[in-house]
């Protein structure tokens, strides 16, 4: 059992003390919550990454498609709408692009790395072919407009991201499919070879990170009120860099959701703390990527000092 | 399940702990900068590494020395729609009186916006406005009149072609506003009689990155062999067509002009061009001061910060040394007219 | 004197000690065997002669003098060489870089690729192989991959050799002929060291023989002191007994193939498989056998009808067979049979997640005592059902990739050399396993290149040849003579 | 596919098949060339390196910088130093994956953000611009071998030394064969006595040292430098530039003219798209599904190559 993901818990204890240390405007509740909402997007993606990654395949487009989704989205639903509608029809259009990239792999046989890569460019194209150089007004959702729950300082999203993601790891850790995500994971091979649906496995985890993309495009629209084809640039990034600190191998077969969560949090904690405490954003960037290689560098660590058995054995 | 729970706990535990002294000083109740305390102005430019901006920076500098304010420059790392979002709600949590923005798309602050005001902050947008929903700002301080800028670039090009052949324009993206502003309005000053043999062939965009500029210029004089002249209303997208001239040698007068060469001019900051205007690959561009531009915001928000002026059409206030500004529609304000770069004075600027 | 002798070497995997404290004496112009059941520390002891693994404890002595190999390179470099089971080597490189690999001569900055080639193949024909030592090595056969491997040990002057199961995936014929290079090294003044499961080889080749057990050394004896039964006795500490099929009940017919083609590999192949009865697929390797394995279970592309319980199954994956009752235990254990880094519980029940669960919710507290059960049935030797299978030795995986196979509850089950690098122990094991499911009524297709195992199990034998059907024997027809005269097209001369 | 992309392009429209865009194609190739030169042999080694586009941001801008406070160092040095940054760029990346053992993947998303935040710092908000850099350096862009209508730049011959030194060393060294060995068959490589280690450590520097050298060229193709944009997105098309030249990501193979033959492909696409006066809200669509045209042309290939191994 690994415990890399308390790697990321460890940080975000130290990244929250560091954080009030600096600025005794960082540890402000509704401030916070409030932050959190800027980071619900890139958790729902971090969250469909985590399985696509457990499968051992990566997925490149998500940011594109989430763009992609919310463009098709605010052109074919009027002002206003049923929430329902609107989430439904995210979902499955996120699902369908995360299909195209799983045909890609599966029929296609072209690496994940470059599949998603292209589509990356094609996603992203479409929608900048199809909205051009102008903003879409997304549709407002009825009875879902406002920003908090009830009357407490608690916004919505990331609650339902909490959710989602909590769903998510159950999924993955608790159910036949996630068993077979990280079985297909570890060796494909031995996978085909036990009688699992491998090529299925497979389209499944791209097609669900496709859905969590089209989530995803339901928050961002209504985040912003509007959207258009640039939005959400190097989304992938903070999704596959939350997955890989929260201790999941990027070889595949292992993953924890819960780390991918607390490591979302980690990178919002500390973009927050330094926002705050006036640091630059250009040394921001440097600290993010400085701490995503010392966290798999200290679960390297562990891990290496954990087994010293060669796999030869 | 056991790890998650582990998990959860810990979060919720380290905020719980986190949260509980935070009363005490709770930020909300002392941001509003009260009369006797300094103004604190934090500006928001379109993105890191960029000269334009740290020319802006400077006049506000000046202007917060005079008023006994501080500044604090804050430039996401991209200049997307988004990444501004992040930086604001930070520095309204830090402290601040006066944002000082400009936006990198017109509708996308809005929310973020209206809850920095909500707090008590000014909010007055530079350089670029948030065109379509001017309610969610106090005030903005433009560059020139935004009218004004077409026609100008039109002379210019008129007095460089001797008003006749076919130009392009190689402006930044497609969504940038002022760009498009300007370029509706090149286009409307062209429908005069007297402009009547110069013809505009193409508009490119060079986003401005310098590689895709560059290719779309090289692309531009392949397409067009009779090009006369190009007018690039952006500072990369001058430089990168510079460049271009001076290495393909079609520049007027040089090796491969093929009869009068191919004449450049356009928006750009001065550092840019200053070899290429010394090699006489351009001849003439223009800008206005960015540094103005941000003394006047930074002496405007303090008044409007401190209720001294409101953002009418036609109310006027007076910034120290620039004279008289009046409000024109929406609460605009423009800086001046253009400055005109050439030979003869570009060696006195350094931006 | 020795060559190569070894005192009180140790190794310990991840605080399991695999070898303690052995003794090994390799002397020049002398075959010695390492015998011993898997998991007994053969493999460990040529590894840490030979600078794969690093002792914990023990010293190495070259000629006397006393040695410390931190990596492969530096016992390369004092002449100590390992020819491992499966053939190394670099498919994209030609065979003369193969045989020359990590120490290429130079010649100004660059490889000298003259002397590349000339080296490779002087070496080659020391072993009596000519091939083009300009050809890509993966257009190589096994034989010819097995040769570069042992000339590249030549190219590095090794004058100490470990075989690690070197012949396993040989063919009598090629086996026999890498016998004859081992004498001839030793008769160069080489020492060799070879490990084997085949105690027919030991008896035929080995001058001593090095017996271990439990990572302990059990005896050290000399050519014509035992028998067979001994060394067995030796080997597993009880006498093991192979014995003859049990009494033939067929069934229905369970499997039926007519006219399977798979391209490239397989022409025409009929049979068929009735409930109760064990059928083996004999013949050489590259015959076409595990292509048919393969084809049967929905693995690969091929013409022709497999029909199950009287279906025809075309159009169905791989995994829509497992569910119908099909089961495969493949032959390579590491890279198809298992998911190595995964636990043993997971692995086990990977084929009948749908037994384990309620709409798509794993039942972990099920999963775990199957597990257990299934363990016990088998024999399977485990520290917690949590652990992960790359730490049991060859045997236990092999159990658990059975106990997969037989937690899907299978009509047919599909054996692709169920005791391919398995001890004694386990083999016998296996058998009696075999034998059991016979009894229960299951269809079983078995694919061995083990003879005996053959005539031990097998109602009937399917020999294969050349991708064709060579003959059938019912198990009262069949002989080894018989068996080998059909796989090899009549030349039965070369059999062993 | 090169060919069928110009057949197509001039097809629509003839002028695209003029000197003036062939000079465009040679000019644009060099720095993508050269990333993508230094990407080819980590890929061969199974690895990644997705750091390059900040490395070539980050010397671009250093190696400016230097030359604005120097003006009379001469041009040598400053590839020099360029050079050497990027190796010791190169060289974090390296101890990161070689001695480290973290997956390449995460190493240089890792530096990716580390090193472009870095080139926010040695920026200060400032910019290189036409005006800081030496004229030797910039005419090297301007100026070249003439044949017949076309002129072949200095910075594309400077690519090429990369280019010659990396298909020798492949094809012909002891190194070279030991990278297409650790690729091929890492286990057997360590078993080989070959120190899969020192060769892991190699190409990382080596990545590092090529973007160093195209950081330069980027600079005296240009002239300009923005921190916030020199580079951005160039490793991805250099990844694919190697991957559509025939070099397979599970690594052991490749060759560096089909390196050559991917970046003339993304060059072609990219000024033909601009040439053929695509609107500029259809470049990227254009330019994504050509790239995935190419893959699943790649795809395709291969397929039909291991039926064919198959049936030998």
């Amino acid at each position: 059992m690994s415990r890399r993901d308390l790697v990321p818990v460890g940080l975000l204890a130290i990244v929250l003390f560091v954080g009030s240390r600096l600025s005794a405007r960082f540890l402000d509740a509704p401030y916070l919550l409030d932050t959190l909402n800027l980071y619900v997007e890139a958790g729902l993606l971090a969250t469909g990454m985590t399985f696509v990654i457990v499968c051992g395949e990566i997925d490149l487009s998500v940011a594109s498609t989430t763009v992609l989704v919310a463009c098709v989205v605010s052109k074919f639903l009027g002002p206003e709408t049923n929430p329902v509608v609107l989430v439904a029809m995210s979902v499955a259009i996120g699902s369908l692009l995360g299909l195209v990239n799983g045909a890609l792999v599966t029929i296609g046989r072209v690496p994940s790395f470059l599949a998603t890569l292209a589509t990356m460019a094609t996603y992203r194209g479409v929608a900048q072919a199809w909205l051009g150089p102008f903003s879409a007004k997304w549709p407002v959702m009825k009875g879902l407009d406002r920003a908090h729950l009830g009357n407490s300082p608690v916004p919505w999203p990331p609650v339902i991201w909490l959710l989602v993601a909590g769903a998510a790891g159950l999924v993955l850790h608790r159910t036949v499919f996630g068993r077979q995500v990280a079985a297909v994971g570890t060796n494909a091979i031995a996978s085909r070879f036990s009688g699992l649906p491998v090529e299925r496995t497979q389209l499944a985890v791209f097609a669900l990170s496709g859905a969590m993309a089209g989530l995803a495009a339901v928050f961002l629209g209504s985040r912003l009120g509007v959207v258009r084809h640039d939005l959400g640039r190097g989304l992938e990034l903070d999704a596959i860099t939350a997955v890989v600190v929260g201790g999941t191998s990027i070889l595949g077969g292992q993953g924890s959701m819960a780390g991918t969560v607390a490591a979302l949090l980690l990178v919002a904690a500390a973009k927050t703390a330094m926002g705050v405490a006036g640091v630059k954003p250009e040394v921001q960037v440097t600290v993010v990527g400085v701490l995503l290689v010392l966290a798999v560098l200290a679960g390297n660590m562990a891990g290496l000092a954990r087994r010293k058995a060669p796999t030869q054995a | 399940m056991l790890r998650t729970l582990i998990v959860a706990g810990a979060i919720v535990g380290i905020l719980a702990a986190g949260c509980g002294p935070a009363p005490a000083d709770k930020p909300t109740s002392e941001t509003p900068g009260g009369a006797g305390s300094k103004l604190r102005i934090v500006f928001v430019p379109k993105s890191a590494g960029n000269p334009y901006f740290a020319e802006v920076s400077k006049g506000l500098e000046k202007a917060a020395k005079e008023l006994g304010a501080t500044v604090e420059t804050q430039a996401p790392t991209t200049a997307d729609a988004t990444s501004q979002v992040t930086t604001i709600k930070d520095a309204v949590q830090r402290g601040c009186d006066l944002l000082v923005i400009s936006a990198n798309a017109p509708d996308t602050l809005n929310d973020v916006l209206d809850e920095a005001r909500k707090k008590g902050v000014t909010v007055v947008t530079v350089d670029s406005d948030i065109t379509g929903n001017e309610t969610h700002r106090d005030a903005s301080v433009l560059p020139v009149d935004q009218e004004k800028v077409g026609p100008a670039l039109v002379e210019s090009l008129a007095s460089l072609t001797g008003s006749e052949g076919e130009f392009a324009i190689l402006s930044a993206a497609t969504d940038a506003p002022n760009q498009n502003k300007w370029i509706a309005g090149m286009k409307e000053t062209l429908k005069n009689p007297k402009y009547s043999k110069l013809k505009l062939v193409d508009t490119v965009y060079g986003d401005d990155e310098m590689q895709k500029s560059t290719t779309e210029m090289e692309a531009l004089l392949t397409k067009y062999p009779n090009l006369r002249a190009v007018v690039s209303p952006t500072s990369v997208g001058m430089g990168a067509a510079a460049q271009v001239l001076e290495t393909s040698g079609r520049y007027p007068g040089g090796p491969k002009a093929n009869g009068t060469g191919i004449v450049l001019t356009g928006l750009a900051t001065p550092n840019q061009l200053k070899k290429a205007v010394e090699k006489g690959v351009v001849t003439k561009f223009h800008l206005w001061s960015p540094a103005e531009m941000g003394e006047i915001a930074a002496h405007l928000g303090s008044m409007l910060h401190s209720k001294k002026v409101t953002a009418d059409v036609g109310k006027t206030f007076d910034v120290p040394g620039m004279g008289t500004k009046t409000f024109v529609d929406k609460g605009v304000v423009y800086v001046g007219p253009l400055t005109t770069f050439d030979k003869s004075n570009i060696a006195n600027f350094d931006f | 004197m020795s060559s190569l002798t070894a005192r009180g070497l140790t190794v310990a995997y991840g605080g399991v000690e695999v070898l303690g404290s052995v003794d090994l004496d390799l002397r020049p112009g002398e075959l010695r065997a390492i015998v011993g059941e898997n998991g007994a520390g053969k493999s460990s002891l040529a590894k840490a002669c030979s600078g794969v693994v690093r002792p914990v404890a023990g010293v190495i002595e070259i000629d006397g003098q006393a040695r410390f190999f931190a990596n492969p390179r530096e016992a390369l470099d004092a002449g100590v060489c390992l020819v491992h089971q499966e053939p190394l080597g670099f498919d994209d490189l030609s065979v003369g870089e193969n045989v020359c690999a990590g120490a290429w001569p130079r010649k100004s900055g660059g490889i000298d690729w003259k002397q590349v080639h000339n080296q490779a193949a002087a070496c080659l024909q020391r072993i009596q192989f000519d091939i083009d030592t300009r050809r890509r090595l993966a257009s190589l056969s096994a034989a010819e991959r097995q040769a570069v491997e042992l000339a590249h040990g030549l190219a590095r002057g090794a004058r100490v050799w470990f075989f690690d199961e070197t012949s396993a995936a040989l063919t009598p014929t090629e086996s026999a002929r890498l016998f004859a290079v081992m004498r001839q090294l030793a008769a160069e003044g080489c020492a060799v060291g070879f490990v084997t499961h085949h105690l027919q080889e030991v008896v035929e080749h080995a001058d001593v023989i090095t017996v271990l057990r439990d990572g302990k050394l059990v005896g050290v004896l000399d050519k014509g002191s035992f028998t067979q039964a001994d060394l067995v006795k030796l080997m597993v500490g009880r006498s093991v007994e192979l014995d003859s099929p049990s009494a033939h009940k067929p069934g229905e017919t369970v499997l039926r193939v007519r006219l399977l083609c798979v391209p490239g590999a397989v022409q025409d192949v009929s049979f068929e498989v009735k409930a109760g009865e064990v059928v083996a697929l004999a013949g050489l390797v590259g015959a076409g056998r595990t292509d048919v394995a393969q084809a049967v279970c929905g693995l690969s592309r091929y013409r022709g009808e497999v029909e199950v319980c009287g279906q025809d199954v075309r159009r169905r994956s791989a995994a829509a067979r497992w569910r119908e009752g099909l089961a495969l235990v493949p032959e390579d254990r590491q890279h198809q049979g298992l998911l190595l880094p995964l636990s043993i519980c997971t692995n086990a029940t990977l084929a009948s997640l749908g037994t384990f669960s309620k709409v798509g919710w794993l039942d972990n507290i099920g999963i775990r005592s199957a597990t257990v059960e299934k363990g016990k049935e088998l024999g399977l030797v485990y520290q917690s059902p949590d652990q992960e299978v790359r730490l049991l030795s060859g045997g236990n995986q092999q159990k658990v990739a059975l106990a997969k196979a037989l937690l899907a509850k299978p009509k047919l089950l599909v054996l692709d050399e169920p005791t391919r690098g398995v001890d004694i122990g386990a083999k016998y094991d296996v058998h009696t396993l075999v034998r059991q499911l016979a009894d229960q009524g299951v269809a079983i297709l078995m694919v061995s290149s083990d003879l005996p195992e053959v005539m031990a199990l097998a109602h009937r034998i399917v020999v294969m040849r050349k991708g064709t059907v060579a003959a059938e024997f019912a198990h009262q027809d069949a002989t080894p003579e018989k068996i080998i005269a059909a796989a090899s097209g009549g030349d039965s001369a070369l059999a062993s | 596919m090169t060919v069928l992309v110009v057949v197509a392009a001039t097809a629509r429209d003839p002028r695209f098949l003029s000197p003036q865009t062939l000079d465009s194609v040679l000019l644009w190739l060099p720095v993508l060339l050269v990333v993508a030169l230094g990407q080819m042999p980590v890929i061969v080694t199974k690895g990644i390196d997705i750091s390059v586009g900040s490395t070539v941001g980050l010397v671009a801008f250093s190696v400016g910088l230097i030359g604005k406070v120097n003006p009379s160092l001469p041009v040598p040095v400053l590839f020099a130093s360029g050079l050497a940054l990027g190796a010791l760029l190169g060289s974090l990346n390296a101890v990161l994956v070689a001695i480290a053992k973290v997956p390449p993947v995460v190493t240089t998303i890792g530096t990716l953000t580390a090193f472009r935040g870095m080139a926010f710092l040695v920026a200060q908000g400032k910019q290189i611009d036409t005006n800081n850099v030496a004229t030797a350096l910039t005419d090297l862009g301007r100026n070249g071998v003439h044949l017949g209508p076309i002129t072949v730049n200095w910075l594309l011959w400077l690519a090429f030394i990369p280019g010659a030194l990396l298909a020798w060393v492949l094809a012909r060294s002891a190194i070279g064969r030991t990278v297409y060995a650790v690729g091929g068959n890492p286990v057997a490589a360590a078993l080989r006595g070959m120190d899969v280690k020192r060769i892991l450590f190699s190409v990382y520097i080596w990545s590092g040292a090529c973007a160093g050298l195209a950081g330069v060229l980027y600079l005296g193709r240009y002239g300009f430098v923005s921190a916030a944009s020199a580079g951005v997105n160039l490793e991805l098309n250099a990844i694919a530039a190697v991957v559509v030249g025939g070099v397979p990501v599970s690594g052991g193979s490749g060759s560096v003219l089909g390196v050559l033959a991917g970046c003339v492909l993304l060059a072609v696409v990219n000024v033909g798209l601009s040439v053929l006066g695509i609107a500029a809200d259809w470049q990227l669509l254009a330019y994504g599904a050509v790239v995935m045209a190419a893959l699943l042309v790649d795809a395709v290939g291969r397929r039909a190559k291991e039926s064919s191994v198959v049936a030998a």
